[in-house]
């Protein structure tokens, strides 16, 4: 991978939701680069704050939601000190996003075409013909058979993959610098996936873009990423590049949560898998100390108490934990 | 195997949050549903003890000299055209209405559950059936069926209005019934009882009824207000709870004519009669955000 | 190996209701002749994508969707047919575990009857008996008897999750559909739950049939495998062999298509052309044909049948005969 | 929509029916001859069983048939009607697109400031009109506007004796008395547009789809006004049609209290005076309204949303 630029660099980012029931850390101080070109995949399980971090760089969280603190700087500017009209020309052309529910992100009552056009019409200096046959050429590009018929249609008479490829085709039509992709492929069917993953590496080859690959399952990101971020708790727990990652994970979330996953590569069935024990700790409770210590098998007296900051271990390689497992993680994935 | 951990200290130390524990709670925070549930408490108070302490019968004429009186000390809302004191038959008119209002929802609530409950489970031939009579039902004016109605059936007793106010109002009830059966029957803990061999009967009133209850109440609610106003517009044409009983709808049946005079008779049952409504129209408000199933999952 | 449950040419097809009289315009056609039998004490995975009828078929055989065509044979004993009334005593026997930890659960309910339950409708004790049970059973699949007096919406996804199989085992049954029973659950929390899957069947003697979309899950916990397409079984076998020698181009597609979390393996994907299509209208002949690289003619007129091709392995394909692979040549 | 109509027909027939024989009370009446009875029992098809009864009448009532008043001085009932109902459209239709028009944007942008000012005082003003007695608010406008300031009239239509000035001055006149009928009329719907355009369009702006269009980068405006506004409107126009119940039904008493000469008053006097066969027409006429009412908003449907063309 070349080590160009950095595109996207947020530092120290927090966003809260100020509810009712008291104050849900969603994003406690996350920090991730990603330079030009590169895959960077950041995974976690549900409430981990993922999708929330995506949102907030695109400024897109609702209340009772709000960024607190930190900075977002993209391509050496901070967005969070743009105005409202600033950062509306940045989303959907430097930065597009897919989004998980291709049944519920399309609007049901315009046809597809009308929506790509719009996202076109808004950015680019263009008449609506022209826009029209850039809508066309998008619909082909992303592997919609018919075009032209298609681009009259209207969301309900497409399937849940079709329509991923509609909103992918959305997403490019501005030659994003920057695609965030918010678990694109988790509703869909798995060979309908495998269409939409190859389809987004191809598109990623061919146009340099940079992508923000979110997931919950770690498979995917083994397959897309050039990086991991492990997020747990809003926190970031490890980062590194994939192979860091997969082959030599050091905090015992990444270990663990890769151990327990049953997968193809696992030859003996029917015995029991190593999981995690507990589960993910409710959001208005998180222990005190590191987040992960009820769940540890290694937690000591310090890491009830404290909590570990995101350090480097080897070069390029960041773990949150004060007794990163030493071990070398072979036979596990 | 561990147990999973971190909930079980509060789910220990917490009391057992039934449904409507949290119910209440979130009530409790709507402050005008609260209100409203004050000022209805104090209106059926009022109206039970009232006609007890009221120096006044409800029906006692007085004198000549006292027909038309505006409000004074000895008849704080004014008298009205026969010499009657205005807040004794308030009194009394407030339990012939809530009276109406509420047994009339509860008996629309009956038909309404059972027809909806049942037509929603089973689904086919005898949902098309029951719905088709529903739609028939609806297509038909509420007002004047139920002038028509009301003239029609013999007897002019409070109960007769109960019972022509509850024919027409159950509709609504069974269309919500129905709509919550329809989608609440495909939930897998539907399944699951049928896996075990609950009988339907059961499965109806012990698993799906229970979790229907929220629009339920609501509709009850919001309609105990509505029916108050369907008596008293009946009552005011003239089709309605008949005098000498005193209702606040036919309390206002002759104010019309004598409003140029007697501006207070026209006030009274009519405020009364407003702030009733308002007050079930807030609690159901609040009710619905309370019991929203959002809330619970 | 003694067939527990037996399934032969089963057929269930769901109206699609238009017109005011809501009369049957369409089919659905969500399991379309499909044959398979699953052994005392083994666990069967029946595998496909949305739309493939797996888990219509789950519930089928134990009746909780009644069958339009076909034979189900339980324990020796044809329940295709039998009334509700005598259906009853048989569903002890029988039990499912589903998808939604959310939605299987009563709202309304505390834990505790929702346990006790089945215990009830089925006369099982007396009150105090039954409490005792319904203790020991929460115990087993790891929930804390305290807790009987609360309700679902206290507990987490994996929590419930427990509950749901307490329920399903808490009648001691010998069969247990499992419906999607993990992929509703976060990664961690899956492990957990089929290690209990797997635990209980050990100790409780009990006979699944898991039915997923997941085959790394499925490949996990099964002895056999099923590949459902389009209301169709394509392909049986061991999971071994479908594994290492799978027959079907389907089941090589649907194999292909799955990630491996190992950023070192780069594998060649099968790519499959195109949409599941519509099980109202499934294609003629062959229904994978339309994704199919390796289609013919006689492939859209022919429906292959499932045929043996040795050692228990059986594939629904034109080109696999006599156990051997016949070239897929162009 | 057929099969709807018939059942309509049906069940204000079974209804009217209670009353069992109008003309039996007539034999009471020495003045009356016995033949009289019988030719008017014939004429009302008292001499059939019920169900050709029923469709006798049906088809008297779809050919336009309807006879005269049994006791109203014996006027084709048509006559009676067609003065009515157009008195009838006249109000409702008014306070139906005054409630539409004022009640549907001020939901729609309490949706988009919740919990405001703005919002919270329309969030009453809903429960305020939801709640008011029509009847009484009727008086409560006549004491104030019509009595105390003297500023419009008490009841009626028009002017005595307006018929002879130019048309300007007469539709004046006659908008001066629509004034009070129409904001008491138009009270009640206009909370519930309020309340219902406020909570769909909450519903909506929480969508998958706004949230797709705001990342797409549209200005605020757009994502509110094309993406949100047209998906908020589909429930608000099934509304539309079961919203008219309660106008015809406000009418009914809104026409009693102004004096105002509609069907509502019609069904009332004809009631009152046991005049069933002006009773069946009204009835029937009223449903019919509300019949064509519900198929307009469910054409309207179709129109916004593409899903039930094509399905």
């Amino acid at each position: 991978m070349e080590r160009e630029e950095t595109l996207l660099d947020v530092r120290n980012l927090k966003t809260y939701f100020f509810t009712d029931d008291g104050v849900v850390k969603a994003v406690d101080g996350m920090s991730f680069t990603i330079r030009k070109g590169e895959v960077l995949g950041l995974v976690g399980e549900s409430g981990c704050g993922k999708s929330v971090a995506s949102l907030s760089i695109m400024q897109l969280v609702e209340p009772p939601g709000k960024i607190v603190e930190g900075e977002i700087i993209f391509k050496g500017e901070d967005l969070l000190k743009k105005t409202p009209e600033q950062m509306r020309k940045i989303r959907g052309s430097e930065i597009a996003m897919i989004f998980q529910e291709p049944m519920t992100s399309l609007n049901p009552v315009y046809t597809i075409g009308n929506q790509i056009m719009e996202a076109i019409l808004i950015h680019q200096d263009l008449s609506e013909e022209e826009a029209k046959k850039r809508t066309i050429e998008l619909l082909r590009l992303v592997g919609i058979p018919e075009p032209e018929r298609r681009f009259n249609q209207y969301p309900h008479e497409l399937s849940g993959g079709m329509r991923q490829r509609v909103m992918i085709a959305m997403a490019m039509s501005c030659n994003p610098d920057l695609l965030i992709s918010d678990e694109a492929t988790t509703a869909l069917d798995v060979t309908i996936q495998a269409q939409i993953l190859e389809l987004m590496k191809d598109l990623q080859r061919k146009t340099g873009m940079a992508i923000l690959f979110i997931t919950h399952d770690l498979a995917l990101v083994a397959e897309m990423a050039h990086s991991v971020a492990v997020a747990y708790t809003g926190k970031i727990v490890e980062y590194g590049d994939v192979y860091q990652i997969f082959k030599k994970p050091r905090h015992p979330y990444t270990y663990g949560l890769l151990s327990s996953v049953p997968s193809l590569k696992t030859e003996k069935t029917k015995t029991p898998l190593p999981a995690i024990e507990g589960m993910v700790p409710n959001p208005y409770k998180m222990p005190s100390g590191c987040h992960f210590n009820p769940r540890c098998p290694f937690a000591t007296e310090r890491c009830r108490k404290e909590m570990p900051e995101l350090a480097e271990i080897e070069p390029g390689h960041l773990v949150r934990c004060f007794h990163p497992v030493a071990v070398e993680k072979e036979a596990v994935s | 195997m561990a147990v999973e951990a971190t909930k079980i200290e509060e789910v220990l130390t917490g009391r057992v949050e039934t449904y409507w524990y949290l119910v209440g709670k979130r009530l409790r925070k709507h402050r005008l549903a609260m209100l409203s549930l004050v000022v209805l408490i104090l209106i059926i108070l009022a109206c039970i003890v009232g006609p007890y302490i009221s120096p006044y019968k409800v029906s006692e004429l007085g004198s000549t000299t006292e027909v038309l009186q505006p409000p004074s000390w000895k008849h704080p809302l004014g008298t009205d055209e026969l010499g009657r004191d205005v807040l004794t038959r308030l009194f009394y008119g407030g339990r012939i209405s809530l009276l109406v209002g509420f047994s009339s929802v509860v008996s629309a609530l009956l038909v309404g559950i059972i027809v909806g409950a049942y037509a929603g489970y089973f689904g086919g031939f005898l949902d098309t059936i029951l719905m088709r009579f529903t739609d028939i039902m609806f297509s038909i004016p509420v007002m004047p069926l139920l002038i028509v109605l009301s003239s029609v059936i013999p007897g002019a007793g409070v109960w007769k209005i109960v019972l022509v106010i509850a024919i027409f109002g159950w509709m609504t009830d069974a269309r919500i019934v129905r709509g919550m059966f329809l989608s609440l029957r495909e939930n897998e803990y539907v399944e699951a009882a049928r896996a075990i061999g609950v009988s339907n009967n059961r499965i109806i009133w012990r698993h799906i009824l229970p979790n229907s209850f929220a629009p339920i109440i609501v509709s009850a609610t919001l309609g105990v207000g509505g029916n108050i106003i369907y008596e008293a517009a009946l009552s005011y044409l003239g089709f309605g709870v008949m005098p000498p009983t005193p209702s606040w709808g036919n309390m206002l049946q002759n104010a019309q004519y004598a409003m140029a005079i007697a501006p207070w008779l026209v006030w009274s049952p009519g405020l009364a009669m407003f702030i009733t409504v308002l007050a079930f129209n807030y609690l159901g408000d609040g009710l619905r955000d309370a019991m929203d199933p959002k809330l619970y999952r | 190996m003694r067939k527990l449950v037996e399934v032969q040419n089963l057929i269930k097809y769901f109206p699609v209701l238009g017109g005011i009289f809501s009369r049957p315009v369409a089919w659905v056609k969500a399991v379309d002749d499909v044959s398979f039998h699953i052994f005392e004490g083994e666990t069967f995975g029946l595998v496909g994508e949305s739309g493939s009828g797996k888990t219509t078929a789950g519930k089928t055989i134990i009746r909780l969707i009644e069958p339009t065509k076909g034979k189900i044979i339980f324990d020796g004993k044809d329940i295709t047919k039998l009334p509700e009334n005598q259906l009853r005593p048989i569903r002890r026997e029988m039990q499912i575990i589903f998808q939604d930890p959310y939605g299987s659960l009563n709202p309304r309910m505390p834990i505790g009857e929702i346990i006790r339950e089945p215990l009830l409708v089925h006369g099982i004790g007396d009150k105090k008996e039954q409490e005792e049970r319904v203790v020991e059973i929460m115990k087993l699949v790891g929930l804390r008897p305290e807790y009987l007096r609360r309700y679902p919406h206290e507990f987490s996804g994996g929590q419930r999750q427990r509950i749901g199989i307490a329920r399903a085992i808490v009648l001691n049954p010998k069969f247990v559909v499992a419906d999607e029973p993990v992929s509703a659950l976060d990664a961690s929390i899956q492990a957990q739950v089929l290690n209990l899957l797997l635990e209980l069947q050990q100790k409780l003697a009990l006979t699944y049939l898991l039915v997923a979309h997941n085959l790394a899950v499925v490949r996990h916990v099964s002895d056999r495998i099923g590949v459902m397409y389009l209301g169709k079984i394509v392909e049986v076998a061991e999971t071994k062999e479908l594994f290492s020698t799978p027959l079907h181009p389907y089941t090589q597609a649907l194999l292909s298509a799955i990630p491996i979390p190992d950023p070192e393996i780069k594998k060649e994907r099968i790519l499959l052309q195109g949409d599941i299509p519509s099980p109202i209208n499934p294609p003629s002949g062959c229904r994978f044909r339309t994704r199919c690289r390796f289609a013919k003619d006689i492939c859209a007129e022919k429906e292959p049948p499932l045929i043996d091709v040795g050692s228990g392995h059986y594939v629904a394909c034109h080109f696999v005969k006599e156990g051997k692979v016949v070239e897929y040549s162009k | 929509m057929i099969p709807l109509f018939l059942g309509v027909a049906l069940v204000t027939f079974a209804v009217l029916s209670l009353v069992g024989d109008p003309f039996a009370q007539m034999a009471i009446n020495p003045r009356i001859k016995p033949e009289d009875i019988a030719r008017l029992r014939h004429a009302w098809g008292f001499d059939l069983p019920w169900y050709l009864r029923f469709f006798k009448w049906f088809w008297s009532m779809i050919t336009g048939n309807w006879g005269v008043s049994i006791f109203a001085g014996g006027k084709p009932v048509t006559e009676l009607v067609a003065r009515a109902i157009a008195y009838t459209l006249r109000f409702s239709l008014a306070s139906l697109i005054l409630a539409f028009v004022v009640g549907v944007p001020i939901g729609i942008y309490s949706a988009l400031h919740q919990y405001t000012f703005f919002d919270y005082f329309f969030t009453f003003f809903a429960f305020f009109g939801m709640s008011m007695p029509t009847f009484w608010f009727g008086f409560i406008l006549m004491m104030i506007f019509g009595l105390k300031l003297g500023w419009l009239p008490l009841g009626g239509v028009m002017t005595p004796g307006i018929e002879t000035a130019p048309l300007f001055a007469r539709i004046l006149d006659q908008a001066k008395y629509m004034v009070l009928p129409v904001i008491v009329l138009s009270l009640f719907s206009m909370g519930s547009w309020m309340r219902y355009a406020r909570s769909s369009m909450l519903e909506v702006i929480r969508q998958d789809y706004v949230r797709t269009a705001r990342a797409k980068g549209l200005p605020e405006r757009t994502v509110i006004f094309k993406h949100a506004l047209r998906n908020a409107l589909i429930p608000i126009i099934t509304l539309l049609g079961l919203s008219l119940p309660g106008i015809i039904s406000g009418a009914t008493i809104t026409e009693t209290v102004f004096s105002i000469p509609g069907m509502g008053r019609l069904t009332v006097d004809a009631m009152l005076s046991n005049d069933y066969p002006v009773a069946m027409v009204c009835l029937l006429l009223e449903s019919s309204l509300l019949i064509v009412g519900n198929l307009i908003a469910d054409l309207l449907y179709a129109v916004v949303d593409p899903r039930i063309r094509y399905s």
